[in-house]
């Protein structure tokens, strides 16, 4: 399969994963990109509550990738696993994180995943499949190599999908972790977005080449670039890349281009970004409306069935964030324990015993 | 005179130097048209051109690499890293290569990499990095931390005008909290390597930098309320090379002191100066000397758990107060 | 009981964890087929194939990262740095992802990072590393520094037992240098965390770890026999975390203490050491704790250079002498 | 110019750069090829006598592409630069790197260009144009990317060059300082040497591309891969590069294929490397060898004019060596100055003074 470089125009490519989706499949998928923009609207309310504690970040537009390319790994306990990036909500939540546990982390809660020690969607749960990333970019594909290496040591059929931004791709990390891995032949994807912004930075000052599969190139890996506000393609392209790396062919490398609709986090009013071209992506390409669009033409769900999503997230939301969010902060001496096995806790310092 | 922030007169140095001086220039992730995340270069781009300031790629290693590169053939470039955490990206860079070149080969290298750095603002683990202890151990660099207004713009003038490479770190905390009246038009050079005394005091020493010297001084103020003991306040403003005279001095007067910073204890920069202290004045101790620090953990997120991990005006009164009685 | 070397010891010890278990796997440049650079992990490939004896490309982070991948799937990843000094391009990955894991994220992170540290071999700059000091600031991270022949193997088992991180530095001076008896079907495991009195003594105390140990052991045997002072010499073998309570009973038994390390001087560890003993044992103090370093520069190429930078025995026999008298 | 990538036979390719050359170019070029060797032997002499004080690296089957790269660069105040690696030695020489000075670094003098401080080729004259490397592989080239950011700042017509080994090319420093250069367009260019091994590492353990001129395309920027023994084809290409890049063009990578005939250093007895593969690179692939045949088969130059150049070499590194072996080691109070402008010196330790 050599997908084609699709541009992200409104136009869908009739790819032939979304016909071997079954019904409940194309409504699952729905339900996760509803529950990703749902859950993200509803944090940026409370973050205007300032309940949010830290920063904000948003996946407007980045969706459809999210969901597609998580949606495409084998999940569950010792199957694939997945390193998100903050944009990547939606694959989180098809992994299996809970609205519950995105909204504690943001609001720090005692509760939260971490415990109110990590912010955001920066949390694990390796029984589920997914793998927090650190804030330090890049560093998250080395990490991922190694745990591709466990896989291909112990025999298992298992794949290891990691994200990179148009950014990050220009960190040593990136380089040294994608080359171990291609030289390795490890079970490993790498999904590049290409969503045309690093914070305020265009790809022009990033780096030198057109398409991030360009830089799969230097790595002796495949590459495919695809729309990455089509779900089908996304989809499709993921499917591909795994099961080839499942098969013990190696890292497989693909970009989707697609588009960063909000600042790079709530604060950033992004000014730099032209407004007509942000319109032209929200108007005639967002991901949802082509997905929803294209599931419907095509009669494989009704809209009573969307509808019917929609409201069981909207309420699956509002019980959540009504679950936690007068939940207590995490008491202050539970901040000592854990940095070792063993001694189980820092010591508290002389002078809070004063 | 004009009220000004510590981002601000950050802000103004910047500015003053890259007028004054054409070799100098900016190099950082985002720190062009768009000012920086903090907004430190907002505006450079415009008035010095984008081959002035420079967007560069997320490439920490290859931005202190470059602007070294740059440093040894006479220019004067300022490295930006959008948050201090990311310096630990480039750690080989500037303790290996950097650090070392003017002694190793007689390479001139005067360049300043600069960020934000510090807690008690809800960063979580990698956005509020205090990086001064991880530099300490290497020969060649300096460290300033300025803590005032003043020294905010008097330091990073001074670091730009140095012939060696310097870190100058600016604790985001501090950015839009403190004011401070600058005389308008005077040159501001706050010289490298010298401490300043922050407040006067008799019974005991405090020797501090950057966000806690806030702390310190309101610790002080409260010390000569309620208890009557008198504190002198040490801003170090330098932390490579470190200005041995004034601790010393500061000691030989109180006889006891408190060392306070913000990051983590063990292996924090108090080791270094406990260390200096005992070799030159350890007659004059009238007291161990102690530390309010950091706990030994990743810095959390949670503003209940931040609180208690950092040091706070209260520890430091209830330390000064054990230390006065002693 | 058959004599072996340092090295040897260390290879034995990492040889009977391969055995023992078979999760335990190693990386790094030219470990293979051509047992790594100083011949650690000769034989192994051979033995355990080269899946589980792994050569890399010339990575240092993606190394430490993938360890802490494979770490994290249940594996335990021994990852070499063909010379220590080349952590320096995983001081991101080691500080900021594989040291806080546990902490912000629950993550078992069980893995070693080992490589050949330190001076006295003519290696220059960057091939004499003592990387200690820029680690011991990192809450998360164990750092194990074995000195004797025993410690070598006993801690190199326990590191990769141990179900944290642990950086294990390995002095290449030592690697042949040193011999010991050790017996042979009896298992060797140093507990981490514990110091060991290499030398008993009543009027002075010499910390210190690694090759100094054996320039610390000359000297005390000097200072006894030329001035019958009695030295105690504390191995420290773990500096991450220090054994607070082996530190402070040496203090309080002899009163005065010399630390002696190899690294330079400003940012040492000696600098935490002595604000330990200040916080928990001044008032046993009979004197300032000193320290023997070497001096804060790059380490110079040159023998007369090196042997001037670094600390040699006399320095430490006239060091405690004076502290002796004190 | 499209360069072939061609295999590193015995035969030469007829570039258009050699007959460019005038003979007294010819003549020096075959001085640098000789210098380089002998100055060598020299050294590995010394070293088993124990003179030199560090390990010993050798450059025995590429002083051609050393020779000829540098050999192509503008020389002289305040023009190119050039970054040298370990084996190096022959760009060092032509840059104008005096044979006392690489004895004395070797053997630790106080006279030495780092008067002890650092080992071997590590040393730098920026006003003869050359920058010494430091250990760490990769640091290199950010840091020319720096250099040639400060030519083109100034619209000075400057480029500098810097070489990368097949191995340094994994280091993530060579990944950010080569996007780098290439998002700025900057007068640089690199020289990958593809000389079979990294210590003991081949390149397929190394990386998964075939040629290193095939990590070039993940920049965006043009690539050659030349028979790295044949000093025309390199000095054409490296000739092409720099011209391009000093039109203000970017950055161009050149491969140079060769192969490292000894090994990593001289404790290296290279049990690894099959003994037939290196008999045949000495062979019947000699870079001198080749050079001498082809300018003596073209009657471009006469045997009695190398002859006199062997001599004249032999003396100059007789002399060189006679001059310095009995110098002495620095005065160990030198190690304590020029850590910073200010202060001076280093402060000299308590009990020193006891
Ligand atoms: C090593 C490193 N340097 C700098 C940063 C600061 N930073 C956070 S996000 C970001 C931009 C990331 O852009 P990209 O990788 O394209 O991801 P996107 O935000 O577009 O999803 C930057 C510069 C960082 N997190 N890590
Ligand atoms: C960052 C780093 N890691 C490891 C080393 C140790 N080391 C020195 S040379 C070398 C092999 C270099 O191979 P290559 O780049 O191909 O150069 P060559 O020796 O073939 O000229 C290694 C691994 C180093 N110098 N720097
Ligand atoms: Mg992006
Ligand atoms: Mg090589």
């Amino acid at each position: 399969m050599a997908l084609p470089a699709t541009r992200p125009t409104g136009a869908f490519p009739s790819g032939a994963a979304g016909a071997a989706l079954s019904t409940d499949q194309l409504l699952e998928i729905y339900y996760y990109l509803r529950l990703t923009r749902t859950l993200e609207e509803r944090l940026v309310a409370l973050y205007r509550q300032t309940k949010v504690i830290g920063g904000l970040f948003r996946s407007l537009g980045q969706e459809g990738e999210s969901v597609a390319s998580a949606y495409a790994l084998e999940r569950g306990r010792n199957k694939d696993i997945l390193s998100p990036l903050i944009r990547n909500l939606g694959s989180m939540l098809v992994m299996g994180a809970q609205p519950i546990e995105i909204l504690r982390q943001y609001m720090a809660k005692a509760d939260s995943p971490t415990r109110g020690r990590e912010l955001n969607v920066h949390f694990n749960d390796l029984e589920k499949g997914y793998l927090g990333q650190i804030s330090h970019l890049g560093d998250m594909i080395p990490v991922m190599a190694g745990i591709a290496l466990s896989f291909k040591m112990r025999g298992q059929p298992r794949v290891g999908l990691v994200y990179i931004g148009d950014g990050g791709t220009s960190t040593g990390t990136f380089h040294e972790g994608l080359n171990l891995a291609a030289v390795q032949r490890l079970p490993m994807v790498v999904v590049g977005e290409y969503n045309h912004w690093a914070y305020s930075t265009p790809p022009e000052k990033q780096f030198a080449v057109k398409d991030l599969a360009d830089k799969a190139k230097g790595y002796g890996i495949p590459a495919v670039t695809v729309d990455g506000n089509d779900v089908f393609a996304v989809y499709e392209a993921t499917k591909f890349a795994l099961d080839r790396a499942r098969r013990g062919k190696g890292v497989h490398f693909i970009e989707v281009k697609t588009y960063r609709r909000k600042g790079h986090a709530e604060h950033d009013d992004q000014h730099y970004v032209p407004k007509d071209v942000l319109d032209l992506w929200s108007k005639s390409n967002d991901p949802m409306d082509r997905y929803t669009q294209r599931i419907l033409a095509a009669d494989l769900v009704e809209q009573k069935e969307l509808k019917e999503i929609d409201d069981r997230v909207r309420v699956a939301v509002d019980q959540a964030t009504d679950a936690c969010v007068n939940e207590p902060l995490p008491a202050a001496e539970s901040a000592l324990p854990d940095v070792y096995v063993d001694p189980p806790a820092a010591e508290k310092l002389w002078f809070k015993a004063l | 005179m004009a009220e000004v922030t510590f981002l601000e007169a950050l802000r103004q140095g910047l500015w003053e130097e890259m007028e004054r001086d054409e070799r100098v220039f900016i190099l950082g992730e985002d720190v062009g048209l768009y000012g920086g995340a903090f907004k430190v270069t907002d505006g450079f781009a415009k008035k010095f051109g984008e081959s002035r300031v420079i967007d560069t790629p997320i490439s920490e290693a290859a931005i202190v690499g470059a602007a070294a590169g740059a440093a040894h053939m006479g220019l004067r470039p300022v490295a930006e890293m959008q948050f201090i955490d990311f310096i630990s990206c480039a750690y080989d860079m500037l303790t290996n290569y950097v650090a070392t070149a003017r002694y190793r080969a007689g390479l001139a290298t005067p360049m300043v990499v600069r960020g934000p750095c510090g807690g008690y603002v809800r960063g979580g683990p990698f956005h509020s990095q205090n990086p001064e202890a991880a530099f300490l151990h290497t020969p060649g660099l300096k460290i300033v931390y300025p803590a005032t207004v003043r020294d905010a713009k008097g330091l990073i003038k001074s670091s730009i005008r140095d012939d060696d490479p310097v870190l100058y770190l600016e604790h985001k905390w501090l950015y839009r909290r403190i004011k401070e009246q600058l005389p308008e038009g005077e040159e501001i050079l706050t010289p490298i390597g010298q401490a300043r005394i922050a407040r006067e005091g008799k019974h005991l020493s405090i020797i501090t930098y950057g966000a806690t010297l806030w702390k310190s001084l309101e610790a002080a103020a409260q010390l000569e309320q309620q208890d009557g003991v008198s504190v002198e306040v040490l801003d170090l403003r330098t932390l490579l090379p470190l200005d041995d005279a004034a601790i010393v001095s500061t000691v030989k007067k109180t006889n006891k002191v408190l060392i306070v910073h913000e990051d983590t204890r063990t292996g924090g920069i108090a080791g270094e100066i406990a260390a200096r202290i005992n070799e030159q004045a350890f007659e004059w101790l009238d007291g161990p000397i102690m530390r309010v620090t950091a706990h030994d953990v990743p810095l959390p997120y949670a503003p209940t758990l931040e609180d208690f991990v950092l040091p706070q005006t209260d520890d430091i009164v209830r330390a000064a107060r054990w230390l006065s009685k002693y």
